[in-house]
């Protein structure tokens, strides 16, 4: 991994901005496990518990203008980009307040107006999606850089292959970020995989650095991240990061993740990034209370996005029939 | 005897009847081992048959697939489990232009006798990615045999017969029936592929169903029976390929209407191949117009409010019934 | 003016006519630019449009008509060419599952403005797996508009409205069609989505086809009426999705009979769909039982000799209306 | 490349049988190309010409009841196996003596008898095939080593990756061998590929050691291929082998191949692998009498097998409707 040391160059309200994010994300996917388990959350949701300081650090390393896309495992990183919570905790009730009016739900949050392009449910399929946002932004100048999350497992699917390759060869303005968790669902990622670093072992099959980084600490996902980003915005092509982290959870709905040996759970939640970054800005000399006073703020933001969310209507039955043609209809005749 | 168990616990059950009977059928797919299945499906069945038989593989669909065909090509009788049918997507070059052209092309110097498994169809709430009905998909598929059982018993029955049958199957688990209860009678079991079953003698209209809209079509029918007099035979097509078109046929001809209920999307499900055949082979005998119910043609929402007005309905089977009968 | 061209030459100025248009159009495929494509249907464009417009790829579909919708997705039109509609199949993910189903579950955030072109169907003896004609493939799926026209005066136009079109189009080119010769207007055309034609009045039946179904259906129409003094009305479909129902409708309410010609093999082909509208709808006016003629459920078959017993024949649709007609 | 010197480990007689393979094949191939401008191949066909030494060095490496898979371009490959002339020719023609029956053609030839478990059209399709045969005969205990050849664009396409990982994780009894003969279909692979060596700069992401070989080195390409074969058969998991080599004509049909750079052809054509074996088989002290007894009887194999399928009765029409289902027929129905 690139660093265990406290990076020097970031500046107190970047930091700030990181921690507020972490918080924020962990905060809201804390309710929305609780709201799946009172039934309010139906179908499945996958949460990033213990893996915030991706979604964070990359984020903030981010312009406004800047594209995302994501996996199903997507709240954080939807977030991340400015999405309003209420918006997103009301898409995961199926409310018609929420960003996709019901019809997404937590595998597909979308908000293209905060750049998040869409979250997509089938194992590396937005790979190659990415990759055309990105050569739209090259074709347009428009200097935006595409970010794409995926999991470990994503990088045994061609889908990533192709993409990689193609990405590599027309030198897009992208950055693949692997969350590597360690975990597919339920089975290591170690046991289906011919390397030992299944992004970052395979960089070189594409021309790449193979990359590496502390997926637990906001501050050097953030370097890495701005280092990748500036690269693509200068037209030097993508960047394959491989993030190393653990989700605290389990992979997805009531999952209790307990396939998973004890003493590993307990070494990644030693390493939590949530307390570990607040230590770290205590030592750099941040004040408790601004610190506290960020905690209550964004606890305050997720209760009033449930309030939102369970106050919502649901969606008018009629927007299940919308939205099939841009037309706004499903009409296949006259 | 009988006893009651789950479409779910009928999956493992028959997997391991396979698998105790024939050494050479191999079961994989992604977390099927350690894990016993996303859908708890295939829970034992590494500790029964070992690692050997029973293999966790990367997120591979093409690599699954394609390990399947060699493996049956050669001897094997591999059962491959892609998680959810929806994933068909990722590998349809393996199933649809590899494994069903295979014999044709060679000559039959090749055959590929292989089960794909795959969890079918919504309900869930799990948005349009991960609650399609294919069946038509693989029905479209010269040299594919399409299998969707719609209770416990039949589910062992006909898996069995997958398994023993020399061409590839397709086998369709709907999964909103994991969870369902039915009846199993004791011992091994064996179906046959390619037979639909009357499972409500009628009168008046023939209603064609399969998996997850077989039950509702015959609550539709007690409902058009009790609130209506209208006496529908129901009939569970199980086997889309082959097709038991004697038996749809036979019936129609007799009660002179005919409805289907699907949950695939409308354009080119397998109603309309139904409805085709009863046009053209049935006409004379027909006293109205043919009917398809089928999920409107949009992807599926995610919202329970939502996809439950997306899905054929019982309420929506009586309607569309009572409506074509006049 | 008019001008005879080749169905061949159509596609290039059809491109030729949108990316001169717009400059948001952009074309990729394997082999398109440098090479002109593999059935020489792009010749001159890299040269007129430049290598920024116009992008040769590696192997990679699914990477293909990734880079298509995410461009699409952010203001650019890309077309992108699959050299075979048989390769659909390999990004079938990308084709089904994604593209067509992204403005659903964003509700309309995401409009994938798109052409995917292709080479369909059979006749050049190209065996089982650079043969099919997967028009039924496409049609299934719900968020997707299919088009295959059989002219190269409606190409150009329906590629034209494709391009200009907020939704993802298929467009399948009939490869056996690419040497053929028909009449062209000058200047820019532009048609309209959804739009069947009526090719050839007639009294007796309705013959629906699509594509290089369309010329053997109207050379049967011409037998039968000189053969046999049957009137035949045939009608070319153009559009899958949207489907122009009404001009069908009202032609077999005319007729009162219905026979559907299709390349795709028979089990889900649209031809059963049209049927059971037909079978639904228009009940009461038909005289006579629904006819489908198809290639029959196989893989095709490489030989000349063997390929040519399969897909639907001037001489098979003669003798299935014939019948039909008693 | 492995080596540019005279491998002294290869005996005379496998030299002898390596020589009579590329000669057949070439002569072969020659054939074809003619039938095809004749109008008497139809559809499409795609000819190793210039590519022999590959087909010959890896057939003569494998076992009788070694298992091959082919792409489209397989004439070589399925006739260096065993398979006689005379059902390929047939084939090619679209006859009932063809090893398909003529339902398959130029691109699917297969004959399970001689090991050839077919020739698959769609890039990259087969190789997750050729695992399974490799997955059975590792259950089967059979001993058996599956060998899969592709082409440098293949390397591009999803199933490539797929399958090389699964194969390195499941230790499976499998070469592939990639025949990089520079060119897809017209465009050079150099301008899609982010790498200068599409398969042996990949081998690392499936923890693979790179291999090229040169591919028009018949001895070369069977030391190489014995090593990698014997490596499979003693349970030490897969190789990837990428032998470098050219080809003499277009990619298929009537392609006369004038995309490709004057002196990059006559570069190649230098390098023929025909002319080249004869020379070394000579230095080695063969005499020319042997060699020229060995190509008249590979010329006359070629024109019997011609004459054959020119003979060949068309296929019995009802065989259109056959060979779908296992019990011989098409139906679909009762
Ligand atoms: C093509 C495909 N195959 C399988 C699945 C089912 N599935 C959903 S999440 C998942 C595990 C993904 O693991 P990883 O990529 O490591 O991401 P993580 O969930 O750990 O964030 C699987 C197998 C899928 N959605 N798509
Ligand atoms: C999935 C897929 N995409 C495209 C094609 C069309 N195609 C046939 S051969 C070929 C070029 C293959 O190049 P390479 O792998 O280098 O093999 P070579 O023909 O040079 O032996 C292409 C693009 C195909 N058959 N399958
Ligand atoms: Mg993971
Ligand atoms: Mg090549």
């Amino acid at each position: 991994m690139t660093t265990t040391e406290v990076p020097t160059d970031i500046d107190r309200d970047t930091r700030l901005a990181l921690y507020r994010q972490v918080v924020g994300l962990r905060r809201f996917e804390e309710r929305a496990h609780r709201l799946f388990m009172e039934g309010l959350v139906k179908g499945t949701s996958h949460l990033s518990t213990g893996m915030e300081a991706i979604a964070a650090g990359v984020a903030e390393a981010m312009r406004p203008d800047d594209l995302t896309f994501c996996t199903y495992r997507g709240h954080a990183h939807t977030l991340a980009r400015g999405t309003p919570m209420d918006g997103v905790m009301a898409e995961l009730l199926g409310r018609a307040n929420g960003v996709c009016g019901g019809k997404g739900g937590s595998m597909h949050l979308t908000s293209v107006e905060h750049g998040v392009m869409g979250s997509y449910a089938i194992i590396g399929a937005h790979l190659p999606i990415a990759n055309g946002a990105a050569w739209s932004a090259q074709l347009r100048g428009s200097g935006q850089v595409t970010v794409c999350f995926f999991g470990d497992g994503a990088t045994n699917i061609g889908a990533f292959h192709e993409a990689l390759n193609l990405a590599a060869v027309w030198k897009l303005p992208i950055v693949f970020v692997c969350e590597n968790n360690l975990y597919m669902e339920y089975t290591p990622i170690g046991e289906v995989t011919a390397v030992e670093h299944p992004a970052a072992d395979r960089a070189g099959a594409y021309g790449l650095e193979p990359i590496i980084v502390d997926g637990n600490d906001p501050d050097a996902v953030y370097l890495e991240a701005s280092a990748a980003i500036e690269r693509a915005r200068a037209g030097e092509g993508p960047t394959l990061i491989e993030a190393k982290t653990y989700r605290h959870g389990g992979h997805s709905r009531a999952d209790p993740g307990d396939y998973r040996p004890e003493e590993e759970v307990d070494a990644w939640l030693a390493r939590d990034p949530l307390p570990m970054y607040r230590e770290r800005l205590l030592e750099l000399g941040i004040d408790a209370e601004e610190l506290d006073a960020i905690e209550q703020e964004r606890q305050d933001a997720v209760d009033a996005a449930t309030e939102a969310a369970k106050a919502g209507p649901l969606p008018d039955p009629e927007s299940a029939f919308t939205d099939v043609w841009a037309d706004g209809g499903s009409s296949w005749r006259n | 005897m009988a006893e009651l168990i789950t479409y779910r616990e009928a999956v493992t059950r028959a997997i391991a009847q396979e698998m105790r009977r024939d050494g050479s059928v191999v079961f994989l797919g992604e977390d099927i081992a350690a894990a016993g299945g996303v859908f708890k499906t295939t829970k034992g069945l590494l500790e029964e048959f070992g690692p050997t038989r029973v293999r966790d593989t990367p997120i591979s669909e093409e690599a699954i697939i394609g390990a399947a065909m060699g493996a049956a090509m050669t001897g094997m009788r591999p059962i491959a489990e892609i998680m959810f049918s929806d994933f068909f997507a990722t590998c349809w070059d393996l199933i649809a232009v590899e494994i069903a052209k295979a014999r044709y092309m060679t000559a039959g110097q090749v055959t590929v006798p292989l089960v794909i498994r795959t969890a079918n169809g919504g309900g869930l709430r799990f948005g349009a990615q991960h609650s399609q009905a294919v069946e038509n998909w693989a029905m479209m598929i010269p040299g594919l045999k399409v299998v969707a059982p719609s209770t416990a018993a039949d589910l062992i029955g006909l898996f069995a017969a997958s398994v023993r049958d020399e061409d590839p199957v397709v086998f369709l688990e709907q999964k909103s029936l994991y969870p369902v209860k039915s009846e199993v009678p004791d011992g091994e079991l064996v179906d046959e592929l390619g037979t639909a079953k009357v499972v409500r003698p009628g009168d008046d209209i023939t209603i064609v169903a399969l998996a997850a809209m077989v039950p509702r079509a015959l609550e539709a029918a007690e409902q058009l029976q009790q609130d209506r007099g209208i006496s529908a035979e129901v009939i569970d097509v199980r086997s889309l390929v082959p097709l038991d078109t004697r038996t749809i046929l036979d019936s129609v001809s007799r009660t002179t209407r005919l409805a289907t209920v699907e949950e695939n999307p409308r354009l080119c499900g397998w109603g309309a191949e139904i409805v085709s055949i009863v046009g053209e082979e049935c006409f004379w005998d027909l006293d109205g117009p043919l009917t398809r119910i089928t999920t409107p043609h949009v992807p599926l929402p995610s919202s329970d409010s939502l996809e439950d007005l997306t899905l054929p309905s019982v309420e929506r089977i009586v309607e569309s019934v009572a409506k074509a009968l006049g």
